[in-house]
């Protein structure tokens, strides 16, 4: 077997590939569509992200144990963001809206 | 077992290929204990920006798009010649590797010295929480905590850049002795492997504090 | 068939409580939750034990039994049997998830409010003693009196670390945390004496962190309120610091200044700038306060100044409990 | 060739590359590095083992009367540390696990010797930083480090101790790469992954959980660090910062954490059920996979520490339902080392006596570890000694009974010397009984209400009290035997043979005792299942006589 060699011009492309990708990400950040711009500016680095990985890191052509060793690290932290978020998107005062249901407030609506 | 041993062969290893395939293996674990030891810090990032979200906005504009986009540019491309010292060396071809690890470093060395000026820059502005910070009035609380978060987590992967020139400078060393050749050259893929990571965790931090919100 | 478990469980449990009267074995049951979540806790004592028993007993019969050189029958033994195996799984499985159904149905039951307050008291906690406020205005340190049978809400913050409210004999316990308000309910049932512990660590004195709760008789407790009563009540005071601050500026109707009032505003649903809505409580009036930027009223300009580090966290409380009263005088006719 | 199997061999790894300090500071030999280890991690254990002493004889009365609060905070936050990070997380994987791993899947050498020797190196390095810490003054956040106390009020050295702790977890990791990389890429030929020893699957599942935990406990604690020297706000109230944000990085290390110090010892306890029953072990692929069930769901139950801290209350919930489905595979394990002893042959040697130990007492620990699991009864007893006497059955009667099981079992392998059975013996009952004294009335006193960390207490605890110090006076005396025992056996013990248990396994059938330095002369190849033992182990004779007394009472034959 040995190590898979990639030709020059692949890692020209890339690079090629991986600047224009910056350049749409910086346009992004001025372009005011909501949340939609956190999505999108985050798609695009994982997009990058991913360019880097498969080819500048050879998993492309890497065995199946190089595959998962990869993809383990990037699961688990997002159990770690989802568990977490379980907490702090939840926090909301039940106790409180239990005990009081919340009576539409117009006093302060002018 | 055949007697001839490869020079290149440790002793526990049966084969080239088991070994070339362990290193790889195993730098891949370290990777992922890497991913896990920044992602910690993005997880932090996520619990504050979503309970702050205008004050963390207001520190993005504190921070300079430009300089942030052209150090971006610098480690993608140092990225790319790392991979092709990588390549050559694979090759056989150690004086041209060394000579694409060379470029690598001055590339690193600009991001540092970039970085660096950002750094004072801020310093200048008393944006440094706890040594020298101006209390802002509209954000009491959310802009210290952006802004502690900026300089942990770049200063962090600051710190693996410094590392990371440490090794790939030992590379192009070794790499002009004519240390490694086409069969054997794992530490060489393994310091690739290295600086590419590096360079992905800058391309989440980037976005992730120059850009959103702004 | 829950209920008639629990009535069951209940059944020992009393027994049991009586033996230990002198707290060696076992601590007092004060509060209505307490003898619910003693009967889980033996139901479960129960449960484990047999399976402990049983792994015990086996671990002993089979080591005895087939202890090497004895003469009995070993032809066969199994290795792998798909069957077993399923159905231990399988059934610790359920056990497992029926344990979690009571307890989750407990605990729903414990952390969130009965169906009405009586009685709303907060507490401070600090290196290392505890300041609890009544909402007449009297505070104690390391005390707490309580009327027996009342539903007690117990709001809390911390001026510095953490700390935990934990009262053994009621079967409660919530860390009190610096910068957010945490609370507990309970009703006590029976008068006494009662430790009230720290149970977070909190640094050098946290085990002198202790106290006494002491619950009466309504009647002794209205005594006890009399003779305690201080001039003002917990909301005259914070309306003294609201026009102390300053807030009766910008706050009140007349004032030059567009500010919402303030009248109503408690446990009312508020809409804010960015269009969503939140329930004006403790968390958010406080929030209001110290991080006025955060969460802006709609149709209003942001321009209330912070008050981070100028309110403490007593100050606080006192400004709540005013502005609190001002949604009670709207409702009273 | 057989006769050098039998007698001890001329050349083995301890007289092998000389006996000088450099041929010990210096080796990668991984059995050099595992006993390098055992030196190290067994100096440790005395350390918190003291400490413990100190804690429970201040707790003899309820006033302060040895020490100052400071120092009983330091005390047991010290044991804590030095117990948890310096003793139980190396034990058994640092010790055993490096000696063992290659020989058991037939290599002659990790696959990365010398990081190997960085590891130990990292963790003394990590170790003596954490003991200047303690010379100089100590630490006193309780080894849990919360914040906001630990970044900003405790009057202690928190950073030097966390430095400590950084570097002694590196080390942790580099030993984790080289167990996951050595078990995929180092397996002798005919050494499928359904051949491997359990000792394998749980070590392997081990350093899964170290590599994807142990890099969040590093950065939380540098956060730590970091706030408290420059005055960041990370975690800090006074700029905002959630005083939760910390307890959940801090446990979602720390809960996997708890299986790092388990897995192993179920490992150990497979190979001995299996040796000491002389039979397979039963429903090998379940307890094999159970091994990496318990590594992988292990991440998603961390909240279970948090019921009362704050937490929302459906964050609770889902944290309680995940820790029951955690429990499964652990319920799989004991129920399958309790049928491997159905109808085997069973002698009760000290190995054994420490498995079966561990497997009750295990269970005793993991069955209260459900009632913590229930977030209603959580409510009370969080923080009180009930839970410290649910991870002391743990940790102690499970893991370092294990520890001390291994250390029996494989003591004869590793020095080539027999040590006196009897001895061994009482010093196994004892230790189990001193346990049960010193940590079963702490159930009984964490229900009463007595909160953790306390250094003085209200009077009606003290009955409870005077027991469990009495307990650990005994449990100490257990520990202190095996310590004169071993130690004198190195130079008065019986030689060993290559196979004194009639154990099966490469490391008992394919090496010499002691093993040669690169562990076989040949790699070996591997022909056969794990646990391979001649049922039913009865003498031919035995097992004739007694089918002719089934046949006498009329059973029926067996086919
Ligand atoms: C090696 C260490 C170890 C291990 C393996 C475990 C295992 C478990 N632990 Fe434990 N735990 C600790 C070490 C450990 N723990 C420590 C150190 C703390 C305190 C930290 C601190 O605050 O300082 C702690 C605290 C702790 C808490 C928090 C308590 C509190 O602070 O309020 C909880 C709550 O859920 C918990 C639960 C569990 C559960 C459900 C398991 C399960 O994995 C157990 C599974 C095993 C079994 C269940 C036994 C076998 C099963 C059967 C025989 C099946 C049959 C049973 C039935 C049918 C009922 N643990
Ligand atoms: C990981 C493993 C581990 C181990 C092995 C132990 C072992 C022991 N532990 Fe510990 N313990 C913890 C982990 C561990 N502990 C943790 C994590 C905490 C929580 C800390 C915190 O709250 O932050 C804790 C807390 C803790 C407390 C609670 C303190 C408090 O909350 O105030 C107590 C109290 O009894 C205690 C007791 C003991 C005892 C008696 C032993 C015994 O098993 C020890 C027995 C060993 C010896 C006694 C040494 C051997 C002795 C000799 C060889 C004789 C020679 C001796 C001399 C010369 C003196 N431990
Ligand atoms: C400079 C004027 C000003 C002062 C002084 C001021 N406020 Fe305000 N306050 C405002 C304005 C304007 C708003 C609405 C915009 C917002 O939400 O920030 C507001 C909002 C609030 C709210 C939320 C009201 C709602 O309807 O949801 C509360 C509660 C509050 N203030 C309390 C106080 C208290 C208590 C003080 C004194 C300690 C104070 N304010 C001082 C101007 C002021
Ligand atoms: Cu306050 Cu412990
Ligand atoms: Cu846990």
């Amino acid at each position: 077997m040995g190590a898979h060699i990639a030709s020059q011009k692949t890692y020209f492309t890339v690079t090629v590939a991986l600047l224009m990708l910056l350049v749409v990400k910086v346009g992004l950040a001025y372009v005011h569509i909501g949340i939609w711009s956190l999505v999108l500016t985050l798609t695009v680095a994982t997009a990058k992200a991913l360019l880097v990985i498969l080819y500048f890191m050879h998993v492309r052509w890497s065995t199946r144990l190089v595959w998962a060793v990869a993809s383990v690290g990037v699961v688990w932290l997002l159990v770690m963001f989802a568990l977490m978020m379980s907490d702090y998107l939840t926090r909301g005062d039940v106790h409180y809206m239990l005990n009081q249901p919340p009576v539409s407030h117009t006093v302060n609506e002018r | 077992m055949s007697s001839q041993r490869h020079t290149s062969l440790l002793h526990q290893f049966n084969d080239l290929e088991q070994q070339r395939l362990s290193y790889e293996v195993g730098m891949w674990i370290f990777l992922a204990t890497e991913f896990l030891l920044f992602g910690t810090m993005f997880a932090g990032y996520m619990v504050y920006r979503t309970h702050f979200p205008a004050a963390w906005a207001a520190g993005s504009q504190e921070l300079n798009v430009l300089l942030g986009l052209i150090n971006t540019a610098i480690l993608l491309i140092s990225s790319m010649f790392i991979a092709l010292a990588v390549r050559a060396g694979q090759l056989g071809l150690g004086r041209s590797a060394a000579k694409f690890l060379l470029v690598t470093m001055a590339l690193g060395s600009m991001f540092l010295a970039i970085k660096a000026y950002e750094y004072h820059d801020k310093w200048s502005h008393h944006l440094v929480p706890g040594l020298n910070f101006e209390a802002h009035p509209e954000h009491p609380f959310g802009l210290p905590l952006f802004l502690s978060f900026y300089f942990t987590m770049t200063g962090v992967h600051a710190f693996h850049m410094i590392i990371g020139l440490g090794i790939v400078g030992l590379m192009a060393f070794w790499c002009w002795r004519g240390r490694f050749t086409a069969e054997h050259n794992s530490p060489l893929v393994m310091t690739g492997l290295y600086w590419h990571f590096v360079d992905i965790v800058w391309i989440y931090l980037y976005p992730l504090f120059y850009l959103i919100g702004r | 068939m829950r209920r008639l478990l629990v009535y069951l469980v209940l059944l020992v449990s009393a027994p049991v409580a009586a033996v230990a009267q002198e707290r060696m074995f076992w601590p007092e049951q004060a509060s209505e939750q307490a003898p619910r979540l003693d009967a889980f806790y033996l139901a479960l004592v129960a449960i484990n034990g047999a399976v402990m028993v049983l792994i015990a007993a086996l671990i002993i019969v089979f080591a005895w039994y087939y202890r090497r050189g004895s003469h009995v029958n070993r032809r066969f033994p199994p290795h792998d049997l798909l069957l077993l195996e399923t159905s231990w799984i399988v059934g610790t499985l359920l056990i497992f998830l029926a344990i979690f159904a009571w307890s989750t149905v407990l605990f729903f039951r414990v952390q969130s409010p009965p169906s009405g307050i009586d009685l709303d008291i907060y507490a401070v906690a600090r290196q290392w003693m505890w300041k609890f406020q009544h909402p007449e205005g009297p505070s104690e340190i390391n005390e707490l009196h309580l009327p027996v049978g009342h539903r007690v809400r117990l709001t809390m913050v911390s001026q510095d670390v953490i700390h935990s409210f934990f009262v053994p004999a009621f079967r409660v316990k919530m860390d009190v945390l610096p910068g957010r308000y945490t609370s507990v309910y309970f009703t006590p049932t029976r008068t006494g004496t009662y430790h009230l512990f720290c149970a977070e660590y909190c640094g050098t004195d946290h085990s002198g962190m202790r106290g006494q709760i002491i619950v009466m008789e309504p009647a002794d407790y209205q005594h006890w309120l009399d003779g305690q009563r201080p001039e003002t009540t917990l909301a005259q005071e914070g309306r003294i610091l609201y026009l102390r601050h300053g807030c009766s500026g910008c706050h009140e109707p007349e004032s030059q200044i567009l500010a919402p009032s303030l009248r109503g505003l408690w446990g009312s649903s508020v809409r804010l700038e960015n269009g969503e809505r939140v329930t004006a409580d403790h968390r958010y009036v406080r929030d209001a306060i110290l991080l006025p930027q955060r969460e802006i009223v709609a149709g209003y300009e942001p321009i209330m100044p912070s008050y981070t580090g100028v309110i403490d966290e007593a100050d606080m409380l006192r400004l709540l409990e005013y502005i609190r009263s001002l949604s009670r005088e709207e409702a009273a006719p | 060739m057989k006769e050098a199997m039998i007698g001890q061999p001329g050349r083995h790894y301890l007289n092998e590359g000389g006996f000088g300090w450099k041929s010990w500071l210096l080796t990668t030999d991984h059995k050099r590095i595992g006993i390098l280890y055992m030196i190290s991690i067994t100096s440790f254990f005395l350390l918190g083992g003291i400490f413990a002493l100190l804690i429970r004889l201040e707790l003899l009365t309820p006033q302060a009367d040895l020490v100052s609060s400071e120092t009983y905070n330091r005390l047991f936050t010290m044991h804590g540390v030095v117990m948890v990070w310096f003793f139980l997380i190396p034990s058994i994987p640092a010790v055993f696990g490096n000696f063992l791993i290659p020989i058991m899947i037939g290599a002659r050498d990790m696959a990365f010797p010398r990081l190997n020797l960085a590891s130990w190196y990292l963790f003394m390095l990590g170790g003596i930083v954490a003991i200047g810490a303690i010379v100089i003054g100590g630490v006193d956040t309780g080894w849990t480090f919360y914040t906001p106390y630990s970044s900003t009020y405790a009057n202690a050295y928190v950073v030097l101790t966390v430095i400590g702790i950084f570097i002694a977890g590196f080390g942790t990791i580099f030993t984790a790469i080289n167990f996951i990389v050595t078990t995929h890429t180092m397996r002798a030929p005919g050494m499928g992954w359904f051949r491997l020893p359990l000792f394998i699957w749980s070590n392997y599942a081990t350093a899964i959980i170290v590599i994807l935990a142990t890099p969040v406990i590093g950065i939380t604690l540098v956060l730590v660090g970091v706030e408290r020297l420059l005055g960041f706000g990370i975690f800090d109230p006074a700029m905002g910062g959630d005083p939760l944000l910390f307890q959940h990085m801090f446990w979602f290390y720390s809960h996997p954490a708890v299986y790092i110090m388990i897995l192993p010892g179920m490992g150990v306890v497979s190979e001995l059920v299996a040796c000491f029953a002389y039979r397979r072990i039963f429903g090998y692929i379940f307890v094999a996979f159970a091994s990496i069930a318990i590594a992988l769901l292990g991440f998603f139950v961390w909240g279970h520490h948090m019921f009362v801290s704050g937490q929302s209350l459906f964050a609770g919930l889902l944290f309680s339902l995940l820790s029951y489905l955690v429990a499964v595979p652990s319920a799989v394990k004991v129920f399958n080392w309790t049928a491997t002893l159905y109808k085997g042959s069973i002698r009760l040697e000290a190995p054994m006596i420490y498995a079966l130990g561990f497997i009750g007492l295990f269970t005793l620990g993991g069955l209260t570890g459900l009632m913590l699991a229930a977030a209603a009864i959580d409510i009370h007893v969080h923080d009180t000694y009930f839970v410290i006497a649910h991870f002391h059955y743990i940790m102690v009667g499970g893991m370092v009974l294990a520890y001390m099981g291994a250390l029996h079992f494989w003591w004869p392998k590793i020095t080539g010397r027999l040590y006196p059975n009897g001895w061994a013996i009482i010093a196994a009952i004892l230790i189990f009984v001193g346990f049960n004294l010193t940590f079963f009335p702490q159930f009984v006193l964490g229900y009463l209400g007595m909160p953790r960390r306390y250094h003085t207490y209200p009077e009606e605890f003290q009955m409870l009290n005077v027991l469990s110090t009495a307990g650990a006076t005994i449990l100490g005396g257990g520990y202190a035997l095996p310590l004169g025992y071993l130690l004198w056996s190195l130079g008065w013990g019986k030689r060993a043979g290559p196979n004194p248990w009639d154990a099966r396994g490469l490391e008992w059938e394919m090496t010499t005792t002691p093993p040669i330095k690169e562990n076989f002369e040949v790699i070996p190849l591997v022909e056969r299942e794990a646990y391979d033992y001649a049922e039913p182990a009865l003498n031919i004779g035995e097992q004739l006589r007694f089918e002719r007394e089934m046949a006498a009472q009329g059973e029926k034959g067996y086919r």
